[in-house]
């Protein structure tokens, strides 16, 4: 099947942390469906650090399994910890992504350090 | 692998059972090459014309109106050129459509950097050509008209009667390229009116590797592949005779058997769509809704990317497609789609299944108690859906 | 059929049974086109990588190097077009040499009408291109040189890597056309330091269909097949999978066995030169008595004609060739030997035994046992020849 | 075997009237080596009929076929029967000849009328 990994498929398959917030402390969205893939998560933050990890993803394999291995990646880390996990981190993590998938598949940790961008400014106030 | 649900008939398909036995003998007994003068040579040339009686006889046409290549995108490179170069003192202008398969697409990019011109005729939400933009667009220096029988992606047939007759009334030479429809629907060239058309094998439970190009006699046709003197000049290389004795079983099997098959398909293909429609919300069926080949399936799922569907279909060993295989690799948004008018999301959630006659309405049931759930699971993915 | 003693294996060689064994699932159960995204598009592509490996490893080249066509003829119409158009912006001159295939000449006359220019080398009486010649006439706006490595009719075997160093020192592309060598004698490209190489299946008991170039990684290679992604863009339409596999086996075992077969192969073809040379008179060997290919004996008889020697073997059950197979039913005198200096009607009396690994010693003498008479009767009928 | 008539195969396997005629009466030459085919009929005349017919072919099948076919056609008539078969007739009596073919094989009879005219000049003064 494509040249996914084991790893790229088992997330694909079963992904962790699928779903949304409602009471979020920071929301992150990357992509759009146009160019074929999207992705939102959702954090809720304790003590600086990543009490929960949702996030929900329209696009294909990569995009789907890079999302639920970010969010199992950064769950219960410190935000500083969650923004040095970087798209190639994630990459490595599943086994290597297919090369064509590498550019707009491959964006859980813009999507992730999006959402907490936004929980940051919401609480510098 | 031979439990798969193939349901890909538009990328390949499964060489039928006589076609082979009827190609096995060329390569280990009659290996001859056809040219040659001695008995295995005349022997391979005598299975190359029965093969080409036979292609002849499914399209309608005469046998010394059929030359030979390697696959679709061959026979399409070299009818378009090989007119086009014929052409070129008359003008250089060639009108074309939106949906065309991309070995018709870029092969009139490459032209146009040679010097011709080119327009591309829009088509409606069913992917149906106007005939009346197409004699608008006629010009003086108008020389080709190229547009395809069937849509691979859509399934949509075109009117490629009225079409010809247009082109014919100006004297401009007119190509389809046939390659999903041969075979599969019937046809009469002669009584269609054109003038070239492109085959292919492999889409006709025929094997890979042959393809074939019809030009009426009287028109001029340049080479594509230069060399030798195989193909009547026309076409250089050693034949390939498995090929091509396998292409000319598929063609007179398809002749016999095809209106079986067609009920046969177009039944499956029916009862799948209503499937499809009564089980799943939002969903679309693409291309036309009676001028559609028999087996062509297509839909757009919305909220959901296609991918995804396939990985999952696959997973329960189903085999379908988005899009044109030759472009699902580099998961480029269907051109087809967006000129029929359909969003790019919803583009994006557009999953190709292509019945043959090899499919059961067992594996239509079978496919149809997991698609549900496989999209239900995608759409509690996407952030674009909102359970209702 | 079956009793032919077939010794014309540089038009056509027989596909090994192992060959096809391998080849065999490919039509009927693993069907997939490699451009799908299911598992069984992926067993297909597999299958296309594995091949290609295998070609890769009989060349000593890397994979990625390898692309995929569907015949000799095309390898060398893509590898000239493909290369010339990509180097176009530094010159327009391209050298070549006198006795290259048609499917050099002919792309090459094209080329000139498109505005480029080309010298043919000269060859000496053996059929040798001479380094200093190449040498001397290379221009300012050279970019290409095309030799062929063995020549598939007098078998004779270039000094490559003489050429190519030439060449390389000039910084100008180096392409060979290896069809008639590959699989037959070891090679190692890097070593012998062409830029681009032909090869083809059907010269070394693979099947039909198939054939392929390599082009080192570094140079640009326009496409000449135009339309979808396959072959990295390279080369368009769907992969003649079951051949391309097959092909693959084909290039391992000639890998593995080459050695033996070469070994065996020139065993047969000593015995029968001398023979020929032992039993008849006014004979002559053509091409080079050292290099030249394992299995080929090309032989001019004095005061006859070649077809007629050739029909006469044929009602021994015997299959030769005059000349190039691809021209032989034109009957034109053939360029090769004329460019060696034979005199046209020595050049028509020529015939080419190819012989192959499954010929056998009981072949030849049975050849041998035949022959003589052959000729004899046919020079009793000649208006050349006086009696002794 | 190429597509020629089971009559060219027998005429060529077993040509008629093959040979020279030490003292013929006339003598006729066409076609040359250099391009493949070259004929050249012997005669001998009585009571202007054809007593005997000869001839040496180096050519390809076609060409031996032919000349054996007008040797046999020709034997025993007169002169100016003789002179009234064509090559189309010789193509036509051998089953057709593949087109490749008709040109540059196909003359025989052009052969036979030269012998005849060989004769003519030489018997005219
Ligand atoms: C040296 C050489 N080049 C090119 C070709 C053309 O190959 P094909 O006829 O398979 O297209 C041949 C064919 O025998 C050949 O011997
Ligand atoms: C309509 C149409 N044209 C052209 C082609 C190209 O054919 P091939 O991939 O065999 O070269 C295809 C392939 O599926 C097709 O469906």
């Amino acid at each position: 099947m494509v040249e996914y990994s084991k790893q790229v498929i088992d997330h694909f398959m079963s992904p962790r942390n699928v779903g949304e917030i409602k009471d979020a402390d920071g929301i992150g969205e990357v992509g759009n469906p146009t160019c074929g893939d999207m992705m939102t998560f959702y954090i809720k933050v304790k003590d600086h650090k990543l009490e929960d990890i949702k996030f929900k993803t329209f696009g294909c394999g990569a995009a789907i399994a890079v999302s639920s291995m970010v969010s199992e990646l950064a769950m219960g880390k410190t935000l500083d910890e969650a923004l040095s996990i970087t798209n190639k981190d994630v990459a490595q993590k599943l086994g290597g992504l297919p090369k064509n998938k590498m550019h707009c598949s491959n964006l859980g940790a813009d999507a992730l350090h999006k959402a907490i961008q936004d929980y940051k400014q919401k609480n510098e106030k | 692998m031979h439990h798969t649900i193939f349901f890909d008939n538009a990328s390949s398909t499964r060489t039928d059972a006589r076609v082979f036995e009827k190609m096995k003998p060329f390569f280990m007994q009659k290996y001859g090459n056809p040219s040659s003068l001695h008995d295995m040579g005349q022997e391979a040339k005598d299975a190359i014309e029965e093969a080409r009686d036979r292609g002849a006889a499914l399209l309608g046409v005469a046998a010394q109106e059929i030359y030979f290549t390697s696959c679709g995108t061959e026979s399409n490179n070299f009818a378009l050129w090989g007119l086009a170069k014929s052409l070129q003192d008359k003008g250089k202008h060639i009108i074309s459509s939106s949906i065309e398969h991309i070995s018709i697409l870029n092969p009139l990019k490459e032209l146009k950097k040679q010097g011709w011109d080119y327009t591309l005729l829009p088509v409606d939400s069913f992917g149906m050509v106007n005939p009346e933009d197409l004699a608008k667009e006629i010009r003086k220096d108008t020389v080709l008209i190229s547009i395809m029988h069937a849509n691979n992606e859509v399934g949509t047939i075109q009117n490629l009667k009225t079409l010809a007759k247009i082109a014919s009334e100006k004297d401009i030479t007119f190509h389809s390229d046939g390659i999903a429809a041969a075979g599969i629907i019937p046809m009469d060239l002669k009584d269609l009116g054109v003038d070239a058309y492109s085959i292919s094998s492999q889409q006709m439970y025929g094997p890979k590797g042959a393809g074939a190009v019809y030009v009426q006699k009287g028109h001029r046709l340049k080479p594509y592949l230069l060399g030798g003197t195989q193909e009547r000049g026309r076409r250089a290389g050693t034949e390939n005779v498995p090929a091509i004795v396998g292409f000319g079983e598929a063609a007179k099997l398809a002749a016999e058997e095809m209106h079986i098959h067609a009920a046969h398909i177009t039944g499956l293909r029916d009862a799948f769509i209503k499937g499809i429609m009564d089980q799943i919300k939002n969903v679309k069926l693409n291309g036309h809704p009676q001028k559609r080949l028999p087996g062509n399936v297509h839909i757009s799922f919305e909220y959901i990317e296609g991918e995804s569907i396939l990985l999952l279909l696959n997973m329960e060993g189903i085999a379908a497609a988005s899009g044109s295989s030759c472009a699902s690799q580099a998961l480029k948004n269907s051109q087809v789609l967006l000129s029929m008018g359909l969003t790019p999301t919803t583009a994006q959630g557009s999953i190709l299944f292509s019945l043959g006659k090899f499919n059961t309405m067992q594996e239509v049931d079978r496919v149809l108690e997991v698609l549900p759930a496989i999209i239900d699971k995608l759409r509690k993915m996407s952030p674009l859906y909102k359970e209702e």
